[in-house]
């Protein structure tokens, strides 16, 4: 699966995106923001305040209690900025 | 039917007359109401806005958010433009347009479109300041959000 | 202080790309609303509007609701351009342009000039159709007047 | 005093503007369409439904009730169309 950051949270990761197999478990944005965090502390800088944390599966909003399975692409991003 | 809104992300310049004067072509229109957000100065501090944006989703979601505003009300024409990259202070970095037979129409559907854009296309501001620092990431405001909640 | 509204009443084109730029170039200026009432062709019926006025009051009347809202709203620059005589189908009738720090006070405040520029500014519309007859002149709406009431 | 006449108020009296010699008696706005309507047919035809008329004095927006005494110039028209 391939994951995408942005801002501030791609600045605090280092990566603007990478490819991850899930371990078995993961059923949700939550349980993969959750996951993330134990990655290290880059991941875990950048995702401590999981309620700020936006998500886009396959280019779409998404909510953090959404399945994931199936997804190509996991976006996380802080809160938009943009017009 | 609604019509299909017009949307395009480009790190260039935006040509607001010539939106303009294409929204209006149609012999039907009564007004354009068009919304053009600029990079401010911020008392001269600033250098540049950076725009960082999802390519792809983007285009999609202002696309999602264009369509919704084309059901809602009765467009003749709808156009989004949004910039992204570097933007120095003055430059325009959104246009909203939107044409209808009567004005209510287009000014409440230009509103409507900006209120979603702020808080729901996927761009991300962060300030270069004239002294040569990034500056963080623009913190997106509260109001954006409740914004929302009158188009419910 | 509130800021002083340009207001022009002309027989000629309105040049809607260069008034934008303009109010644009303040550092200050976050956005700028626009809205241009257009003539419309009523199905291919309509050779021309006419727009009589009342030379003197429509400029007073027009600087007089444009600085009614440049003392309500937190406006950095206004902008109300009206035309009279012959309009063709698919030619500008008015321009109005606010430009503020932050968007929905752009937003308002052009909303604002309209619905009372609508019901207010000494206009008169006649309609020329293609058959070479002079119609009846235009009746003033009702709802022109119910939507002054949302803004006392 | 000078009186100017627009749109269909002009067509019907058949005049943009004249000068008038206002009688005694004549105070408020009411007043001066009473008397107006009585100067012959096509006042009559313009000025027979006086709540639909708009007034301004000194081209500022009137209403019927107000005086109009000191005025230098009294307008006449139908409700406005423009915007």
């Amino acid at each position: 699966m391939k994951l995408v950051y942005f801002a501030w949270i791609k600045d605090r990761i280092g990566l603007a995106e990478e490819e991850v197999e899930l371990p078995a478990g993961i059923i949700t944005v939550k349980d993969l923001l959750r996951w993330l965090r134990g990655r290290g502390a880059h991941y875990e800088a950048a995702l401590q305040a999981p309620e700020v944390i936006r998500v886009a599966i396959d280019q779409e909003h998404a909510d953090h209690s959404d399945p994931i399975s199936g997804a190509r692409e996991i976006a996380l991003f802080p809160p938009m900025t943009g017009g | 039917m609604s019509i299909e809104p017009s949307v395009s992300v480009q790190s260039g310049r935006i040509d607001i007359a010539a939106v303009t004067a294409e929204l209006a072509l149609s012999g039907d229109v009564g007004g354009v109401v068009t919304f053009a957000g600029y990079c401010r100065s911020e008392d001269g501090k600033l250098a540049a806005l950076e725009l960082e944006h999802y390519p792809g989703m983007a285009e999609k979601e202002i696309g999602r958010i264009a369509k919704q505003a084309a059901e809602r009300w009765p467009l003749l024409a709808a156009k989004v433009i949004h910039r992204y990259g570097k933007i120095a202070p003055g430059e325009e970095i959104v246009l909203v347009a939107c044409a209808s037979a009567h004005r209510a129409a287009a000014f409440e559907a230009a509103e409507f479109l900006m209120d979603f854009l702020k808080s729901r296309a996927p761009f991300w501001k962060r300030e270069h300041l004239i002294d040569g620092t990034v500056g963080g990431w623009v913190e997106a405001k509260h109001e954006d959000d409740t914004a929302l909640e009158r188009w419910r």
